[in-house]
């Protein structure tokens, strides 16, 4: 059983204008950079205050959401974020994406340190090149064709009273990437088949309430791909469906990267399907991230005393090969408080005195993995 | 004598029109003293319908049309209401899916699990009850003082736990747990896993952990029941189910579910979706998505058979070889 | 169109739709309908005076000599026009309100709702009377008293379900697609929002009608119309020690009558936009087990 | 210290509503088109030594809220020597004005009849709490039955039904059995003792029972949709499963539950049920606030009209300041808020 002859066909599509992909949007490639290369970013939400706080002058306490993370992704790469809820990864999609503004750090999409766009409402910035002639909203725009997020939880990523055909045509109508209805049929109709739902002609009048749990990821997937996007940040994209139907989409989404070449950051708690397809694997912990390196080396040699817990506690579906678990006690602390020293310290199994002391950083410990940990 | 039998259960859920529609049919199993069976199906496959059955719990629609729920002997479903309330709780407990929600948010949770102590009159008094309230939450790693807190003060991890604590109020001689761990992290996950093995072992309960992960049913079950659209598809003990599966259904669950130990293997996927109760397929129901079929599958369900000791396959082709 | 087909299988919507459409043709014909001219001034007989129904008017005369029905006929006319004109404003106001308050929040959306609060703490008849009383009793001043006063509850609701829809996956969908406020508010947002507005809206014109008719009766009716609220505060002070049930009953059932209707329409329309869980776990449980006996 | 933000901002919210009422109450009467005072200080029918009383208790020959000329001149002090700054100060010490049509002080007035609507609506009140929320919980649990479409029909009918009709179908039906109107029978004084007040609470049953009918359904129907979303809740099954007796899981679980978010909810209606009370006054001449309301309407008496109307705003607003505080002690989940 190989996982090609359980996927759709991708289908030839009217393919991204000539000049390569981004060049419809007019923002070429920039050569030699990643495509995506995030700088310690941070990303803090400040908690309301209550009436007596203010009053008695307490300090605002502030969330730290994402806490000096960076990581590059080169074109065509694939990168999966792992980590438990409260770890920080949604907001690391987020900000690359340019849906949230991050508080510190820098996130350069293609060159250009797209965190300056976000939903800012500050001076329009200098930056040069070919975006130069546009306004913060127009750069923005430009983003958007390019990068792209496939969500969590398909019963919720659809608008109930919109039809399949709207959902999406509906980027294609934002951006005016489309001149004639025929146009926008032919665009939406080449990313529903794309995406595996065949004939598409059968599926666009229906609505989302008609479609299955995988039929309507398809959707979603369907509704980004319309843009020929070059970045997918994946949020999640199987943890709401059943297991028969995941590896369709998980291949679905294998597929888009082989042969269209598009960048995939793939968020998930589930070290399992994150080992799946991916190439190169981020644990977070905390808003940090912990380990850094080839799937397979992590998987097999995880050094980190976090990423080797995790690992064990994964269910093997095999009874003949139970396993000792390392159970980490506690729950992970509030991002509000963040432990002093090494974040993981108070529940780390192999904690020395230093690890209270000391905030490790990401160091090497082999070529393309590193670590953030005293011990390795 | 097993402590509970089922035996061909059937469950009909009525439409707004009054029409039934065939949630259950045909659902057999046993359950010893001390053991654990793991109840494993993709959603909508009737796994909680059946567990809810048991308890005649189910929800206003649902009506148990056929079959047998024999506790100790005894037949559940042909009790009176006010002895199966006794039955419930005291002998068959159940942590519910979806326990965030399970508790009453304006109770603390000592007085919830008092509730259940003094209304079965296992507390001699409301002072001895809180008493017992107290070890029940220490036994699920919670500090008997917390429980003069409310739900909402608590994690869903302790949540869980407190649910838990609750359900083994009456010393119940059957667990119940449904999906207990979904929704949790995975470390959460692992911690009630483990706590609930652990009580398993130490109170000699017997378990039946209904779950979509195989995971969890390959380390923590004895026995597993693979369910598919309403019915039985494989019965057996947890080596066959997961070296030996006969079921065409439950290997190709087995090659989609990803094993963090072989990192990069291919995932199968399993066409099509599962049927929809409102137009079963006349014959087996996996038939449509089933990549072995035969003509006569289409035709009429497949009887169970049992291909081995104690290993029931609900499939034409159960002794050939895949 | 499913929830078309619902309204018409509900008997209670259908009752109420009933009921209104005989209301709205009748204030529609009034003139054609109405025997007399209400506002007519009669030459009177003192056995005119409150005289009781007979073949000519057959609901009687009120203290004036005047028709009964024919005003009742006219009556219709002033309830239904302060009722959508003044419920049609609160739909407006409430969900422009509710939608900036929840979809933007802010400091502008938290003043907004201490504004609602505001009014929803302050006592609304008493204020009506108060602001009538200073303004002056003209139909259209008590139009914008209900209409002003009567869109807190809808900006309630809308915010409430703006808060909810806004967190919704496919909204964060829309941003990542690229689209503006509007277009979100407009597509997204609006569509959830309306059939909550108009059930809720329904139920706003039986209440401004009730406010209308509760004015009218303690004298601050607009002088110049005749409206059942008026008649009954006539009736009132002048006929109730001489029992004329004829000039007191009828217009008390008028306004019980159409408020009915729009009760009716508007809950069947909340029970179909609002689907709470459709049942719940305390029913009769000995149905359950259904099995033929078979030893 | 969380309990303590919610209290807090209840608190002010009270008070700044409070603030706003006496500032618009100021505003209405002074601002709007044919300003009342004034045309009263004109009317023929005024004496003019109470034109002059009137005329220094609110300062008229002073500007309305600003003095601009004194600020101007450095006059801090005078730049508020105003009307507005002489009502508040009226106002701090109890003074409403005098009655136009009985030449009273309406402060008087209000506090001869205050009681008597207090015993009226916290009567009505109570009777329709108390049936609304049994009749709802009923309805809910056997709900889709006979007996729920029954009970909810009821309510959406009294729901529909005016209150002042009520009250005038009530009147006809009671004439002969019941007194009808007015507080106590003539004749009779609060010095008979017992015989009085036993002769002002049969003067009593017909308001208040109107007071009830009318807003029994209010509550009622908020009941009911409360106790069906409690019971479709997930803690009612596992109370099943526990199992608990039907009437044990709607006395332990359902009833306190539902009751909760009715707190609020009675002190937000709390508005309505004064407003009802003006109309159940005057349909049985029943001598309290919402009578004289009435009687001040009719024949534009202003002062009256502005100190009653403070006064029922006041009162709401601190009912619902009441029941916050109320709900802070009942809800556990607020402290966390």
């Amino acid at each position: 059983m190989t996982s090609s002859s359980s996927l759709p066909a991708l289908n030839p599509v009217p393919g991204p204008p000539p000049g390569g992909p981004g060049m419809g949007c007019g923002w070429p490639q920039a050569e030699g950079v990643p495509l995506l290369q995030v700088e310690d970013l941070h990303k803090e939400f400040p908690l309301p205050r209550g009436v007596t706080a203010i009053v008695r002058r307490q300090p605002r306490r502030i969330v730290h959401a994402v806490d000096g993370v960076s990581f590059a992704l080169d074109r065509g790469d694939i990168l999966a974020l792992v980590g438990e809820s409260g770890s920080g990864k949604t907001t690391v999609g987020m900000n690359v994406l340019g849906l949230q503004r991050p508080s510190r750090g820098r996130v350069c999409f293609d060159g250009y340190d797209v965190a300056e766009w976000a939903q800012g409402h500050g001076p329009s910035l200098e930056v040069e090149g070919p975006l130069a002639a546009l306004s913060r909203r127009q750069r923005v725009m430009r983003l958007r064709q390019r990068a792209q997020m496939v969500f969590q939880d398909p019963y919720e990523a659809l608008n109930p009273r919109q039809t399949v055909f709207d959902i999406v045509a509906e980027p294609l109508t934002i951006h005016r990437l489309t001149r004639s209805r025929d146009e926008t049929e032919a665009r939406v109709q080449a990313a529903l088949e794309t995406c595996g739902l065949v004939p598409a002609g059968h599926f666009w009048k229906r609505y989302p309430a008609e479609l299955s749990g995988g039929q309507r990821q398809r959707v979603v997937i369907a509704g980004a791909l319309v843009l020929e996007p070059d970045l997918l940040v994946a949020d999640e994209p199987v943890s709401m469906l059943d297991v028969s139907i995941r590896a369709d989409i998980l291949n679905l989404l294998h597929e888009l990267r082989r042969q269209r070449g598009i960048t995939i950051l793939y968020t998930t708690h589930d070290l399992a399907t994150a080992g799946f397809f991916t190439r190169r694997m981020a644990v977070m912990y905390l808003g940090r991230i912990v380990e850094l390196g080839p799937t397979a080396a992590l998987l097999s040699r995880p050094r980190h005393p976090y990423t080797q817990a995790l690992i064990s506690v994964i269910p093997v579906p095999n009874p003949r090969r139970r396993h000792t678990r390392t159970i980490l006690q506690g729950e992970i602390p509030n991002p509000v408080d963040i432990p002093p020293g090494c974040r993981f310290h108070p529940r780390c199994p192999q904690a020395i005195a230093e690890c209270r002391e000391i905030d490790p950083p990401l160091r090497p410990v082999a070529p393309g993995h590193q670590v953030a940990c005293l011990l390795c | 004598m097993a402590l509970l039998e089922v035996r061909d259960l059937a469950v009909d859920y009525l439409t707004d029109r009054g029409t039934p529609l065939h949630a259950v049919e045909g659902v057999s199993f046993h359950l010893e003293e001390g053991r654990s069976l793991g109840l494993v199906g993709e959603s909508g496959c009737g796994k909680t319908t059946v567990m809810m059955a048991l308890l005649r719990l189910l929800p206003q629609e649902g009506r148990i049309v056929g079959g047998q729920v024999l506790f100790e002997g005894r037949d559940l479903l042909r009790l009176s209401e006010a002895e199966m309330r006794r039955v419930r709780w005291h002998q068959i407990a159940m942590v519910f899916q979806g326990a965030m929600n399970a508790l009453n948010p304006v109770r603390t949770i000592e007085s919830q699990i008092v509730e259940a102590l003094t209304w079965h009159g296992l507390a001699r008094s409301v002072q001895a009850a809180r008493q017992r309230a107290g070890e029940l939450l220490e036994l699920v790693g919670i500090p008997a003082h917390r429980g003069r807190q409310y739900p909402h003060q608590y994690s869903g991890g302790m949540r869980q736990r407190a649910v838990i604590a609750m359900a083994l109020a009456c010393n119940p001689r059957i667990l119940i747990a449904d999906e207990p761990t979904t929704a949790l992290d995975v470390m959460i996950q692992a911690q009630i896993l483990e706590l609930l093995e652990g009580l398993q072992r130490d109170l000699r309960l017997a378990l039946v952990l209904v779950t979509h992960d195989l995971g969890i049913v390959a380390e923590s079950c004895d026995e597993v029941l693979v369910m598919y659209g309403g019915v039985v598809a494989e019965y057996a003990s947890s080596d066959a189910i997961f070296n030996t599966p006969r079921h065409p259904y439950t290997q190709r669950l087995l090659q989609a579910f990803p094993d963090v130990e072989e990192p990069g293997t291919a995932l199968a996927s399993i066409p099509g979706n599962p049927p929809r109760l409102d137009a079963l397929p006349p014959g087996c129901r996996f038939e449509p998505r089933c990549h072995r079929r035969l003509q006569v599958c289409a035709a009429a369900p497949p009887p169970a058979i049992e291909i081995a000791s104690g290993h029931w396959v609900s499939c034409y082709q159960a002794e050939a070889e895949p | 169109m499913a929830a078309i087909s619902k309204f018409v299988r509900n008997p209670m919507g259908v009752i109420g739709t009933g009921m209104l459409l005989v209301v709205v043709c009748v204030a529609l014909l009034a003139p054609e309908l109405a025997p007399y001219d209400p506002q007519a001034r009669l030459q009177v007989t003192p056995a005119d005076i409150l005289a009781p129904p007979d073949a000519q008017h057959l609901l009687g005369r009120d203290d004036a000599g005047r028709d009964v029905l024919s005003q009742l006929l006219y009556g219709a006319r002033v309830s239904l026009i302060v009722g959508f004109t003044a419920s049609f404003m609160s739909m407006i106001i409430g969900t422009t309100v509710g939608l900036v308050a929840g979809y933007f929040g802010g400091r502008v959306g938290n003043a907004l709702m201490r504004v609602v609060d505001f009014l929803m703490v302050i006592p609304d008849l008493p204020l009506m009377l108060v602001i009538i009383a200073v303004m002056g009793r003209g139909l259209l001043n008590i139009i914008l008293v209900i209409g002003l006063l009567g869109w807190t509850y809808t900006a309630r609701l809308v915010r409430s379900q703006v808060l909810t829809v806004r967190e919704r996956q496919y909204v964060l969908r829309a941003r990542a697609i690229g689209a503006s406020h509007m277009h979100i508010i407009w597509h997204h947002i609006f569509p959830q929002v309306l059939p909550l507005v108009i059930a809720q809206a329904v139920l706003d014109i039986s209440v401004a009608i009730l406010e209308e008719s509760s004015l009218a009766f303690l004298g601050l009716g607009d002088p110049t119309l005749i409206s059942w609220g008026t008649m009954l505060n006539f009736a009132f002070e002048r006929a109730i020690s001489a029992q004329a049930w004829w000039f007191l009953l009828p217009p008390g059932f008028a306004i019980v009558w159409v408020s009915l209707s729009l009760i009716l329409i508007g809950n069947t329309l909340d029970q179909i936009v609002n689907p709470r869980l459709r049942s719940h776990h305390l029913f009769d449980a000995r149905r359950m087990v259904n099995i033929q006996n078979s030893g | 210290m969380k309990q303590g933000n919610y209290l807090l901002r209840k608190i002010s919210f009270a008070a700044m509503t409070l603030l706003a009422v006496v500032v618009f109450n100021f505003f209405l009467f002074r601002i709007l088109p044919g300003d009342p005072v004034r045309l009263i200080i004109h009317s023929p029918r005024m004496t003019r030594q109470a034109q002059e009383r009137i005329q220094t208790a609110f300062g008229l020959d002073k500007p309305i809220w600003f003095n601009g000329e004194r600020l101007r001149q450095g006059d801090l002090v005078g730049a508020f020597d105003t009307q507005f700054t002489a009502y508040l100060r009226n106002l701090l010490r109890g003074e409403l004005g005098i009655s136009f049509a009985t030449r009273r002080d309406v402060s008087d007035l209000l506090k001869e009849r205050v009681w008597r609507t207090v015993v009226l609506v916290t009567g009505g009140d109570l009777l329709a709490i108390f049936l609304g929320m049994a009749l709802g919980l009923v309805a809910a649990w056997r709900r889709g039955s006979r007996l729920d479409m029954g009970i909810l029909l009821g309510a959406l009918f009294t729901w529909a039904l005016p209150t002042f009709f009520l009250g005038i179908i009530l009147l006809i039906l009671a004439r002969g059995h019941l007194p009808v109107g007015g507080m106590a029978t003539p004749g009779l004084k609060p010095e008979d003792g017992l015989k009085y007040w036993l002769d002002v609470g049969r003067h009593l049953i017909l308001p208040t029972l109107t007071m009830a009918i009318v807003y029994t359904s209010e509550y009622l129907l908020i009941m009911r949709s409360g106790v069906m979303e409690v019971l479709a809740e997930d803690y009612i099954l596992t109370a099943r499963a526990k199992g608990l007796s039907t009437l044990r899981i709607l006395r332990d679980h359902a009833l306190k539950n539902a009751m909760l978010p009715m707190v609020t909810l009675i002190a937000l209606t709390f508005g309505y049920t004064v407003g009802g009370a003006i109309q159940v006054e005057t349909v049985f001449s029943w001598p309290g606030l919402g009578r004289l309301m009435y009687e001040a309407v009719q024949k534009r008496d202003y002062p009256v009209l502005q100190g009653t109307f403070l006064l029922l705003a006041v009162s709401v607003i601190l009912a619902n300041l009441l029941a916050d505080l109320l709900y802070t002690l009942l809800d556990p989940r607020v402290k966390a808020e």
